[in-house]
């Protein structure tokens, strides 16, 4: 019994630590696309942000410097995006890729050339990242059973990030529909003529929504490296990005089921840790590349047999040109 | 008279800066370099395919000493020396049979032995864990030293075990190093040992998060996380990098397969001020017995057979 | 020309505009920024161009190795190319070739003692069948699922490198080794060099990895070219490319014409595995494709997914790549990344701001031209 | 003169010139429109009338020239200046997002603060009152993609009404409405007439300027030819201002001699991606020798009917027989190919997003859907170089302009797009033709020649069933009339009983009044 409890505690808290690089990615693309632009950038974003994040955490020392590093990284790109797909109606799909593309090239290429760690940024010290907080009345609770052990390692203990991404997904949805900007953010994203007729610049509400989502995948980018992680690691997105856009796909571009599907992922890569030679009854143990690929295949099948029909927002991908 | 040796040393992916494998081959080839005044050339692969491109540039730009760093070089390793039969090679963690070819393999078990002895020693709680890197027969080799070891000194204690990945990127994620390490540490284990390349920062960074014990692999790590580190596992590929170059300077390079153990002094385990507070004195006389008893052939540690 | 101004308006800029002056005002703008990211690293990026450009061609060893490279990228560029007639942005060509790697290396393991023009013809299709296959399954998620084939196509990027490493690690590697990689293929197998047709121009080269791959792939060019705008499967591909409406109209399926296209997408990619595993590495390696896939993107938008284009833009980026890893011996701190950097920049430039001085062009011309009017 | 005489004109377009590309679309554009009055444009296709009210709007910024309100230049940067100017639109295609509530739609861009709650209870308020006020009732709650068009195009001036408009333009709001929506709509735009606002009104039907405007402006290739007051002028002298020469509307037709029925429909359902029933249960036929015409307002089923007789959608029940021969049934795939084969011809509605591939050049676009075609191939290629010979040859025919094969289709006008595709079509000599819009979007000379072609196929024993929302255009030609309203076909008229009255009733769903 004390034994289940034990691995549940633990595998939820894997999850929430996995889980939460891909909400503020899965949030950042909800801002994106639900402003009419496709974002499949945002891997590359948030290697941005992960890489200038740790070198500028290790150069001054403090975990904030390097979130705001990291948020400015990402925000860059967020904007070449923007110019390239708003301003110059560009492919969505090529400048993305071509965003990470370059990042995959150009983090290592610095990494290397300023600290020679074969494309890695050296290990964080402590104070330069972000820590664990521990929530009051940890100790409180600690008697109580089950509510004790889950309120102090699955709820308490984590790092300021976390918190701030669990408090996203209330407020973005709180922003989506009950603001000015929400009701005119949904709508440039189905029908930007009806925007842009009504008096509001197209634009500047896309320019808006990707700055945004420059910040949160920045954010994002930052939680890998300098709370999760203790360094910048070549490639270390591997993949995330496409992950976090396949949970807002899944999450029919609404907060809550974005997280839930976030939440999804992440619980699949916790138990991959756990299913790691581990016999399972009937079929043996399952070689690890299999249990590796486990997200992966879940993304594919959530794709196809789920979500086939889900309806993006009308005008996303598509560059708003007045004139033909 | 022979020409003057021109060594070139290409380090495999994680970088020479990796803190651990490849760093200690950097630092063979730097005392080679401080002490010969020799300058030797360098290269840090950085994808799959260029291990043998690299090895074919380094030989194009005149190199006679080609030092190469992990055992996936030694595919290209085998090729090139033979296409090349006036260039010596070294490789390091592989054999490689050819008359102009030196290899250096070293006995991990018997080193994962001694730092096995002192996790169960140091464990309160009877589950010690272990982390590797890339599932390959070597660091299983790592684990089941180990394992032997922990199990000398407490034949009841548990000792998970669990593997980063199945490609060489499992070299580098210290990220899921770090959730690996937590499960573990999760599931009640107290010191958890890597060996994992840079993956194991991550393991040594959730310990000291954690405020449990890790050990540390190829490099001395202590200094990591002082305090934090209950050892680490000496594997002197520094040593084996400097002699290789130094031979080849002096002229008294041979060809030939190397295999260095404890009795060479090729693995170890380390202790300073660092670790200092953490062994005790009775650990540490328990662990030289064991090293000379290791040497003396008294303990015999099984090697991970395929 | 002429016979728009009859119709009484002002016609349009000239073709080589768009053709040709645009595209190289794109190149040129992504070659100054890589320029400034190399100034930014502490190298002189002119030096930086000279080892570059004499890493691609300074001698015939190194111009074999830049035909070898962009024997690689003809193959991915087309693969993404012909995608790209249907309207699809394969990004998958990187695990359809790793897959086709299986193909290959399945061929050359147990073909040891064939002669090598039969193993590359079996070599060829089992690279073809394993790379197309791949691919089929995201152009069906696609075509009757309504899956975004550019998320489909890189997760099975990623279950192509689970796989593949299963593969390696638990299946097919060597016995006795650490590193997994298989055998090597028997030397009856290995494809020729071309050293000895280089020979006949009186280019000498020792030991590049180009082999008559290089030859398939000028021929997949022409194929293509034949293809696609030749056939009625290729009208067909283009019809569903440009207007998948029309397609429908016309009775085209564009059901079958997304697979059709993405299995010669995923087939071309898998030869890249002829030419790396057959003519050069001669044993399966970890992750031998390298990124190849994604170059095949930046090749494909650069050359215009014409089969000249992707010629023309495969060498250059095969220059880039050998000269690339030329840099980084000359200067440590230029890494071998740095190529990705300036594909990035290529796939910016030429892809999502082809536009960018589209406007100021258009507009220098359309001034003669309107006054004219 | 009844105008009623003001000091400045409301708005006045002063030298506006507008270039799309090397498209000349606004050659100095000036125009005053007095306050208080009804002012019509009409105009060609493509004459630049839009172009012209988007930019009074700020929608579309000109390249030279300037916009005065009231007198005094105003700077339309963009619609915002516009509105806060007193300027309301009403797009020739409706500016709405379809899945909000109607609420959100007139809320968008004028919410009155941060968050929605407060401004959505004062918008309720007075949206009750510009209701009441021009019996303007639309149901703020229902989500606006399931509303009619009639519907949506009230909340559009209802938009505009919020926003406090004082000047409303209009741009073809009565193309998709049927005549007796028309006839709601003209009088509320009375009635704000009535109060003192000022009404632009662009439309192609001269008999609703006649009915509706006091001054009417006339714009042909991008210039406004002339601007009178409406009583004194005709429909005559309108549309001869229209195209620049007198035209000839009615095409010579002698009576029919039908034949054998090549197309027969029996009981045709058909369900779309949502499954919402777009066609039910139609049953009709087409001889040989005839033209059906399908009249309807846009919406009703038609594109649907057309398509499913193409073989591009799907049926869920009943048949189709060609020749006597069963061609399309539900268990059968649909297949464009088979229903050419059987000597079905489609010249689809929507020319340039489904007739063509816009970036093919014309040749190319003369063998879509015929491209396996033999005639067209040698062994598994296509024989290029025949193609173009013969697409040569079919554009002298069809009088395509200009005639050069080796043009991207883009590059052609909308009439001549649509002869290549009507040459496309009727070359391959089928035995049914089937027509949507033939001459949408089309000018008056090309117009004319349309109507000629498909007349003579008629008189050379060819089925056709022709679907138009011009209703002139379906009575002009039709030898047989079917009215589709709601998926259903609801009444058949012959055309020597037919008239507009009659089956503009039908057309709005209301069943035979005979
Ligand atoms: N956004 C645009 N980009 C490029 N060209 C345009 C654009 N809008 C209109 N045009 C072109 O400008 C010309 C005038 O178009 P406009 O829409 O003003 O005509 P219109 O008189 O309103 O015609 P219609 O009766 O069809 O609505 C046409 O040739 C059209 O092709
Ligand atoms: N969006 C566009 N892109 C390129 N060219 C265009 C575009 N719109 C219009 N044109 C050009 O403008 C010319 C006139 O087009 P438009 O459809 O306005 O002609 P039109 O005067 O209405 O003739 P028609 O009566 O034959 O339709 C064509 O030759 C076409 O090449
Ligand atoms: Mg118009
Ligand atoms: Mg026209």
């Amino acid at each position: 019994m004390d034994d289940i409890l034990l691995t549940i505690v633990s595998v939820a808290g894997a999850t929430i630590r996995v889980a939460t690089p891909l909400v503020f990615a899965a949030l950042a693309g909800l801002y994106a696309e639900r402003s009419g632009v496709v974002d499949i950038g945002l891997e590359g974003k948030m290697l941005a942000a992960a890489f200038a994040a740790a070198a500028a955490a290790h150069v001054t020392g403090s975990p904030w410097v390097g979130l705001l590093a990291g948020i400015a990284a990402s925000t860059l790109f967020a904007l070449v995006h923007a110019y390239a797909c708003i301003t110059k109606a560009g492919n969505q799909v090529v400048s993305g890729m071509a965003i990470n593309i370059l990042v995959a090239g150009l983090a290592p290429t610095l990494a290397i050339a300023w600290f020679g760690l074969g494309g890695n940024t050296p290990s964080l010290a402590s104070g330069a990242r972000f820590q664990a907080i521990r929530l009051p009345f940890v100790d409180l609770l600690a008697p109580v059973p089950i509510i004790g052990p889950i309120y102090a390692q699955v709820i308490s203990g984590h790092n300021i990030l976390v918190y701030i991404a669990a408090a996203l997904v209330p407020l973005t949805g709180w922003v989506l529909f009950r603001t000015r900007f929400g009701l005119r953010l949904r709508a440039v994203g189905e029908n930007p003529s009806a925007v842009d007729t009504a008096g509001v610049s197209v634009v500047a509400l896309r320019y808006r929504a990707m700055i945004i989502c420059g910040v949160l995948c920045g954010v994002a980018g930052a939680y890998l490296s300098t709370a999760h992680g203790a360094a910048f690691v070549k490639d270390m997105t591997a993949g995330k990005g496409f992950l976090a856009l396949a949970a807002l796909i899944f999450g029919r571009w609404l907060p809550w089921p974005a997280l839930f599907a976030c939440l999804l992922f992440a619980l699949t890569d916790a138990m991959q840790v756990r299913l790691q030679g581990t016999p399972i009854p009937g079929i043996g143990v399952i070689p690890v590349q299999f249990i590796q690929m486990l997200p992966y295949v879940l993304t594919v099948l959530l794709l196809a047999g789920f979500v086939g029909k889900a309806i993006a927002p009308k005008a996303s991908g598509i560059p708003y040109v007045k004139e033909r | 008279a022979q020409a003057q040796s021109v060594p070139a040393v290409i380090f495999d992916m994680g970088g020479k800066f990796d803190k651990s494998f490849n760093e200690a081959a950097y630092n063979g080839a730097e005392r080679f370099k401080r002490e010969f005044n020799v300058e030797y050339r360098e290269f840090e692969i950085s994808n799959e395919a260029q291990r043998e491109q690299a090895q074919v540039n380094m030989v194009r730009r005149g190199a006679n000493l080609v030092v190469a760093i992990g055992f996936a070089q030694a595919a290209a390793v085998t090729k090139n020396a033979a296409e090349n039969p006036n260039v010596r090679f070294c490789i390091i963690d592989s054999v490689v049979n050819a008359p102009n070819v030196r290899s250096y393999t070293f006995k991990e078990h018997e080193g994962s032995y001694l730092v096995g002895m002192a996790a169960a020693m140091a464990s309160k709680t009877g589950k010690v864990g272990f982390v590797g890197g890339m599932d390959i027969p070597l660091i299983r080799n790592f684990a089941f030293g180990y394992e032997q070891g922990a199990k000398a000194v407490n034949p009841q204690i548990e000792v998970f075990q669990n593997m980063t990945g199945t490609t060489p990127a499992a070299w580098r994620d210290p990220t899921r190093g770090g959730e690996l390490a937590r499960s573990q540490f999760d599931r009640g284990a107290d010191v958890v040992y890597a060996a994992a390349g840079a993956t194991g920062l991550g393991v040594l960074q959730a310990a000291a998060d954690l405020n449990r014990l890790a050990i540390g692999v190829d490099s001395n790590q202590n200094h990591l996380h002082p305090g934090k580190v209950l050892t680490s596992m000496l594997k002197r590929v520094d040593t084996a990098v400097y002699t290789c170059m130094k031979d080849a300077h002096e002229n008294k390079w041979t060809a030939g397969a190397l295999r260095l153990g404890v009795a060479e002094d090729g693995v170890g385990w380390a202790l300073d001020q660092n670790n200092r507070p953490l062994i005790s004195a009775d650990m540490e006389r328990r662990i030289t017995e064991a090293r000379q008893k290791i040497i003396s052939g008294e303990i015999t540690v099984r090697p991970y057979q395929q | 020309m002429a016979t728009l101004d009859g119709f009484g308006r002002p016609a349009d800029v000239p073709w080589w505009v768009g053709l040709v002056l645009l595209p190289l005002l794109n190149l040129l703008a992504a070659f100054v920024i890589a320029g400034g990211v190399i100034w930014v690293l502490g190298v002189d990026p002119v030096a930086a161009l000279k080892v570059l450009v004499w890493g691609a061609f300074g001698d015939t060893d190194l111009i074999g190795f830049t035909l070898y490279y962009t024997t690689n990228f003809i193959f991915a560029g087309l693969a993404v190319a012909i995608a790209f007639h249907c309207g699809l942005f394969n990004i998958g060509g990187e695990g359809q070739a790793y897959i086709a790697g299986l193909g290959v290396g399945l061929v050359g393991l147990a073909m040891g003692g064939w002669p090598w023009p039969v193993v590359m013809a079996v070599a060829v299709i089992s690279a073809a069948l394993f790379g197309g296959i791949w691919a089929l399954v995201p152009a069906w998620l696609q075509a009757y699922r309504g899956s975004h084939i550019v998320i489909t196509t890189i997760m099975f990027n990623f279950i192509a490198a689970s796989i593949m490493n299963y593969v390696m690690v638990d299946v097919l590697i060597a016995p006795g080794q650490q590193a997994p990689e298989s055998r090597a293929f028997d030397p009856s197998t290995h494809l020729p060099s071309l050293q000895d047709l280089l020979a006949l121009f009186g280019i000498r080269s020792r030991t590049s990895f180009l082999n008559v791959s290089f030859l398939l792939a000028v021929a997949c060019c022409v194929a293509f070219w034949v293809f696609v705008w030749h056939t009625r499967w290729g009208y067909g591909i283009r019809t569903v490319g440009q207007n998948e409406r029309a397609a429908v109209y016309a009775g085209i399926r564009p059901g079958h014409m997304i697979m059709l296209a993405m299995v010669i997408s995923g087939a071309l990619a898998g030869l890249v595995a002829v030419n790396v595993l057959l003519g050069a590495q001669h044993r399966i390696i970890l992750n031998y494709t390298g990124g190849v896939g994604f170059v095949g993107i930046a090749v494909a938008l650069m050359g215009r997914n014409h089969p000249l284009g992707i010629f023309l833009s495969a060498l250059l980026f095969g220059a880039l790549y050998q000269g690339g890893s030329e840099l980084n011996f000359e200067f440590p701190k230029l890494s071998t990344e740095m190529v990705v950097v300036i594909q990035g920049l290529i796939i910016l430039f030429a892809g999502a701001l082809e536009n960018l001085f589209r406007p100021q062009v258009e507009a220098l011309f359309r001034r003669r031209l309107r006054a004219a009017a | 003169m009844s105008l009623p005489v003001a000091d400045a004109p409301a708005i006045e377009v002063r030298g506006v010139n507008k270039w799309f590309g090397t498209n000349h679309a606004n050659r100095d554009i000036d125009l005053a429109i007095a306050r208080g009055t009804i002012h019509g444009i009409v105009g060609e296709n493509g004459a630049g009338k839009s172009t012209t009210m988007n930019i009074v709007y700020g929608y579309l910024q000109p390249d030279t020239g300037e916009i005065r309100v009231g007198g005094r230049p105003l700077a339309v940067r963009s619609p915002r200046d516009a509105i806060a100017a007193g300027i309301g639109m009403v797009h020739q295609h409706f500016m709405l997002v379809d899945p909000f509530t109607v609420l959100e739609n007139v809320l968008l861009g004028a919410e009155g603060g941060m968050t929605l709650a407060a401004g959505a209870r004062r918008a309720r308020d007075e949206l009750a009152r510009l209701e009441k006020d021009y019996a303007l009732e639309v149901d703020l709650d229902a989500v606006v993609g399931d509303l009619p068009v009639g519907v949506q195009q009230r909340l559009e001036i209802l938009k505009a009404l919020f926003r406090g408009a004082e000047i409303l333009i209009l741009d073809e709001p009565t193309g998709v409405l049927t005549p007796q929506e028309v006839d709601h709509l003209f009088r509320i735009l009375r009635a704000l007439k009535a109060q003192g606002k000022t009404i632009v009104i662009i439309t192609h039907k001269l008999r609703e300027v006649m009915e509706l405007t006091d001054t009417v402006t006339v714009m042909r290739r991008g210039e406004v030819v002339a601007t009178k007051p409406t009583a004194e002028t005709s429909r005559e002298e309108l549309a001869s201002l229209m195209v620049g020469r007198s035209v000839v509307l009615r095409v010579e037709k002698p009576p029919a001699a039908a034949g054998r029925k090549v197309l027969e429909v029996e009981g045709l359902t058909v369900v779309d991606g949502q499954g919402v029933r777009r066609v039910k249960d139609a049953t009709f036929d087409v001889r040989a020798g005839e033209i059906v015409g399908v009249a309807g307002v846009s919406g009703n089923g038609q594109t649907e009917l057309m398509e499913a007789l193409a073989g591009m959608r799907p049926i869920a029940s009943g048949r189709v027989r060609v020749s006597g021969a069963d061609l399309i049934t539900p268990s059968r795939r649909p297949d464009a190919r088979a229903v050419r084969q059987a000597g079905v011809a489609h010249v689809p509605e929507d020319r340039q997003r489904v007739g063509m591939v816009t970036s093919f050049t014309a040749y190319e676009t003369l063998i879509l859907g015929y491209e396996d075609d033999p005639a067209y191939t040698r062994g598994p290629l296509i024989d290029w170089s025949g193609v173009r010979m013969r697409c040569a040859k079919e554009m002298e025919a069809y009088d395509v302009r200009p005639p050069v094969p080796t043009l991207k289709s883009s590059k052609f006008s909308g009439g001549n797009q649509q002869k290549i595709i009507l040459a496309r079509e009727i070359e391959r000599n089928p035995d049914v033709l089937l027509v949507g819009q033939p001459t949408r979007g089309v000018d008056i000379g090309a117009i004319e020649y349309i109507h000629r072609r498909l007349v003579q196929l008629r008189n050379d024993g060819k089925g056709i069933l022709l679907v138009s929302v011009e209703l002139d255009e379906i009575l002009a030609l039709s030898d047989r009339i079917i009215v589709m309203f709601d998926g259903m076909i609801v009444g058949e008229v012959p055309a020597d009983q037919a008239d507009e009255r009659r089956i503009g009733l039908m057309m709005a769903g209301i069943a035979e009044a005979a």
